[in-house]
């Protein structure tokens, strides 16, 4: 049980720090839902279940369909929508 | 204390030391990404980690979810987790969203305007369109 | 059976958010800040009678709100000061919307213009909150709404330098708000409570043990941040220039009148009903208030001095203010703080008349925003001039303004007995020289704007020609008002200072 | 006579000018020639020249790591000095936890603990939660809606371009998935939306499923699908309707409690679907804000138009 822990935080960590480091934004979104699936089951570990249900609704479903469409609507213009 | 008494406690309290070590990770994203993209990922990634902590404050070991069973028999404190921090984070779930939302927006705006993500090129442009 | 007007505090909130959802409903601008007004209004008056009945029997109140009380339920808690503060950002939001309708109708589409009172009501339920709340996590929820709305009003003008403002802002309030509620979490892991008057009693117990003392200095220091960073202290004030300089007249009126202080009235609560001034000094986080907010007081008075935008220029002396505002909190006394809430209501009304004011001046001048344009301004619309000449000479601190008022009970707070001497000398030293300073911009505006001559010609070379300018009634009743006020502040500070006296014991 | 220097400088002085400090980078720029200020823009991503910006770069990024760095290790130690995880008696484990859970379904009737405090014992929280969501969901509206100033004609044919290709182009197999799974996805989010005071859920995570189906039916069905039954007057209706009665629940509850006032809503018996007094309609309340609120969202970033 420990070893899924200490999988699910490290998993977390290093979601956080490659996101900060990804050429384009389409694997940044997808890390962000990653880490919120993890997050999810980290939830569901803490005994909190309600947690867990809207976190995967919310941080996982709307937060990434929000970003999709955010970077759909950036694809429409001049410049390629990734960093700088 | 000294060193092996520090990691023993860190050890015990994973979550905690793995939220704090998110929140940094997330907060210097916010404050240091010249991205506005990745800066609102940041935000998400640093209230992520505000809610881990909390949560983990709320957990018991070998104590069940607060759901009542069975309503027939009286709860006693002994079985269930506390209840409280789970409360919070789920209001806090949904506040995380609606600026993560708000962020999205402005990013959205400022790049149909300036056409670039990086906050410093943007500042200079729009300073330059003001002038 | 509690007494009917213990209700108030509980009706202006949801008064002045269900007024805000309602005005989803209304399409026209005129409607819906019809709407605004009558519930500030209709606010001032019920924050009025709090003030008045708490202040007449001695007494605050606590607030249960539902049938469960402190450690288990919400809780609002109401004293003469709280009531007070709410009832001075009721009349100051008036005023701001009053004194920037020009503006408003300008710079804000049609359609739009009912988003914008949406954002205002519920920007005053949070304040209301925030002044009333008795709970750590009810606090940072309105925070929330306070960030969500102030950004919203700083948007409404909607131009790439006000959009850009506002993600600047919008940033550096969610750290300040995570910083917060971290700190917040750890005081629940230590102490399980998040009520205040759970929360007194346990802090106070952990401070006679000595348990968790390196916790409770780095949770402490971390909602101090927090909270500093929203509200624009020194190091983390980057934001709020451009910010204030950039929105609508109304916006930076209401910005630097009135948010800046909801969350310092957050902080204050912190230090007085969950720590005590004494234990927050003793953690060392007060002398570093201290320090900042003496910093802050030069260092925004010199950014000021360089600054030849006149919207920015206040923004930057909004800077030294709240600087003025840290340092009576960092003294760790009860006068300190008395001053510091002096200083928040003195503050609330004198750079809300200068924003007003300021405004008025730059439509006169043909919305020419630097300084060096605005010459002879104050001649084509003698009521803004008069409004800058007041807020700028109480700013300067001249005697019978309420400028003058808040630098001489800060100076006292400073010189009472108990305090280390180099915070004495520090405060002294900064009161002065940010005076000095204070006098170096605001006297050089006052006389440019009175100026006779022929206006300066345009960035172009264009010569200007200005017709007679002829400012709107709500214009003119808003300045009016706002003087007013700003000169009895100063004129009759006795009776006021006494009242904040008794409310800080009452806390 | 010559005029005195100071004299001079004063005259500077009131005219707005400040001689004492160094000449002000920002005030240079009335006399500035305009071409010394197109270069100061051209060189590169920060304000000053390209090696000096990258310098400045390297320099920042230091400063990030090590700051960040330090603070890491604060709080870490803080961590190390916080209570012992999951211990049975840690401070949380108090007279409020007890009472949570020892008493709450008696007291407001839900078996789902959570759901009292957030509902009830901490109704007015839940309540400003609710009205964050608003303020997004109204700024999000503010930000992108179409008006005059965010919107040029370019941007409506691209629109109208993409609406055309759209239709003409119907993908048949995501309608029909779609014809299939929304009514699972929808019996979903009503089950978890009905059953917040017996199971984990609730109207927040019950709105944001239900809202997941109506940004499914616009994806599969095509555009202007949902706008057929979901308007804006509508829109403004349901969300407006669903705020005003959540107030009014959570309201009468505040008012009656804090007054001591008799409570006449029944709670019923615990662990049937009508009961929990208040908690059934604020989850349906909140769960068609949520709802509203997550497809205005998708349809305002998306095309700037409900």
């Amino acid at each position: 049980m420990i070893a899924l822990e200490y999988l699910l935080l490290i998993g977390l960590i290093v979601c956080a720090v490659a996101a900060n480091f990804t050429r384009n934004l389409l694997p940044t979104i997808l890390i962000y839902a990653t880490f919120g699936t993890m997050l999810s089951v980290i939830w569901l570990l803490l005994k909190a279940p309600d947690l867990a249900i809207t976190e995967a609704a919310v941080g996982v479903g709307i937060d990434t369909i929000l970003f999709l469409l955010a970077i759909r609507s950036m694809r429409h213009f001049v410049g390629t929508g990734d960093e700088k | 204390m000294d060193i092996n008494a520090i990691l023993q406690m860190l050890h015990a309290n994973r979550f905690e030391a793995a939220s704090v070590i998110l929140f940094v990770v997330g907060l210097g994203g916010m404050l240091f990404n010249r991205s506005l993209f990745k800066k609102v990922v940041s935000m998400g990634f640093m209230d992520s980690a505000i809610f881990l902590f909390l949560t983990s404050a709320g957990y018991v070991e070998g104590r069940l979810a607060p759901i009542i069973a069975d309503p027939a028999v009286t709860a006693t404190m002994e079985v269930y987790s506390h209840p409280l921090p789970a409360g919070l984070v789920l209001t806090g779930i949904v506040v995380s969203v609606s600026f993560t939302a708000f962020g999205l927006a402005l990013t959205q705006r400022l790049y149909k305007k300036y056409h670039s993500l990086n906050i410093d090129e943007i500042m200079m442009q729009a300073q330059k369109s003001e002038d | 059976m509690r007494l009917f007007y213990e209700n108030y505090p509980f009706f202006c909130v949801f008064i002045s958010l269900l007024c805000g959802i309602l005005t989803t409903l209304i399409h026209d601008g005129k409607k819906a800040r019809a709407l605004t007004l009558a519930m500030l209004a209709v606010c001032a008056v019920l924050n009025g009678v709090v003030c008045f009945s708490t202040a007449a029997r001695g007494v605050s109140f606590t607030y249960s709100m539902g049938a469960f009380p402190a450690p288990w339920g919400n809780e609002l808690r109401s004293g003469p000061v709280e009531a007070l503060l709410a009832t001075v950002f009721c009349l100051v939001m008036g005023f701001s919307l009053l004194g920037g309708e020009a503006d408003l109708k300008e710079d804000i589409l049609p359609e739009k213009q009912n988003l914008y009172y949406i954002m205002m009501d519920l920007l005053a339920a949070s304040l209301f909150a925030l002044c009333f709340t008795n709970d750590m996590f009810t606090g940072y929820v309105f925070i929330e709404i306070n960030t969500i709305a102030a950004c919203s009003i700083v948007m409404a003008k909607d131009s790439g330098q006000t959009i850009v403002a506002t993600i600047r802002y919008l940033m550096m309030s969610l750290v300040g708000s995570g910083v917060f509620l971290f700190g917040v979490s750890m005081l629940y892991t230590i102490t399980g409570h998040l009520l205040m008057p759970s929360l007194f009693p346990a802090v106070t117990r952990l401070f006679r043990t000595g348990a968790y003392q390196y916790p409770l200095a780095v949770l402490a220091g971390m909602m101090c941040v927090g909270l500093a960073v929203k509200s624009a202290l020194f190091p983390f004030h980057t934001w709020l220039p451009t910010a204030h300089g950039s929105a609508t007249t109304a916006s930076s009126a209401v910005l630097s009148g009135v948010v800046l202080k909801g969350y310092i009235i957050l902080l204050i609560k912190v230090m007085c009903r969950v720590f005590t001034p004494e234990e927050i000094g003793s953690l060392g986080v007060g002398s570093v208030l201290l320090v900042l907010g003496a910093c802050a007081m030069i260092y925004g008075s010199i950014w000021a001095v360089r600054e030849p935008h006149a919207k920015r220029m206040i923004a930057y002396s909004s800077v030294a203010q709240v600087g003025y505002i840290y340092l009576g909190l960092g003294l760790c006394t009860t006068a300190g703080m008395a001053a510091a809430i002096f200083q928040i209501i003195a503050h609330a009304f004198t750079k809300p008349l200068l924003f007003v004011s300021t405004g008025g001046l730059i439509d006169a001048s043909g919305h020419q925003k630097k300084l060096y344009y605005l010459r002879g301004a104050g001649r084509r619309c003698p009521m803004a001039g008069v409004g800058f000449t007041v807020g700028g000479l109480s700013m300067v601190g001249l005697p019978l303004l309420a400028g003058f008022v808040t630098k001489l009970v800060l100076g006292r707070a400073a010189l009472a007995e108990g305090i280390p001497s180099w915070q004495m000398i520090l405060s002294l030293t900064a009161i002065a020289i940010s005076s000095l300073l204070n006098a170096w911009y605001y006297l050089p505006a006052i006389l440019q704007i009175w100026k006779g001559g022929e206006a300066p010609a345009g960035p172009g070379g264009e010569a200007y020609v200005h017709g007679p300018y002829e400012a709107c009634l709500s214009f003119r009743i808003a300045v009016v008002c706002m003087s007013v006020v700003v000169v009895l502040l100063g004129c009759f500070a006795q009776p006021l200072m006494e009242l904040i006296t008794r409310g800080v014991a009452l806390l | 006579m010559k005029t005195p220097v100071w004299y001079q400088k004063l005259l500077r002085w009131t005219e707005g000018d400040s001689p004492v400090l160094p000449e002000p980078a920002a005030h240079r720029e009335q006399t500035r020639e305009p071409a010394a200020e197109e270069s100061a823009y051209e060189s590169g991503p920060g304000l000053l020249s390209a090696s000096a910006g990258r310098v400045r770069n390297v320099l920042l990024r230091v400063i990030t790591i090590a700051s960040c760095a330090v603070f890491l290790l604060i709080m870490l130690a803080t961590v190390a000095y916080l209570p012992r995880f999951g211990d049975a008696d840690n401070a949380p484990e108090n007279e409020t936890s007890r009472r949570y859970i020892e008493q709450g379904m008696q007291e407001v009737g839900a078996t789902n603990l959570v759901t009292n405090i957030i509902l009830v014992y901490r109704g007015f929280d839940t309540y400003g939660e609710s009205c964050v969501l608003f303020l997004g969901a109204t700024a999000v509206i503010m930000l992108l809606a179409v008006d005059a100033k965010n919107t040029t004609e370019e941007d409506r044919r691209v629109l109208a371009r993409s609406d055309a290709l759209d239709r003409e182009n119907r993908n048949q197999i995501l309608g029909h998935i779609t014809t299939i799974l929304m009514p699972v996805i929808l019996l979903y989010g009503l089950y978890i939306l009905c059953n917040g005071h017996l199971s984990p859920g609730g109207g927040f995570a019950g709105g944001s499923i239900l809202g997941g189906a109506l940004i499914l039916c616009e994806n599969g069905y095509g555009v202007g699908k949902v706008h057929s039954f979901f308007g804006h007057r509508i829109y403004h209706v349901v969300k407006v309707g669903a705020l005003i009665l959540y107030a009014v629940l959570i309201c009468y509850t505040i008012y009656v409690g804090a007054n001591g006032l008799p409570n006449v809503i029944p709670l019923g018996k615990p662990g049937s679907i009508l009961s929990a007094g208040i908690i059934l309609p604020i989850n349906v309340a909140v769960g068609l804000e949520v709802a509203c609120t997550m497809y205005a969202f998708y349809t305002y970033f998306g095309r700037g138009d409900l």
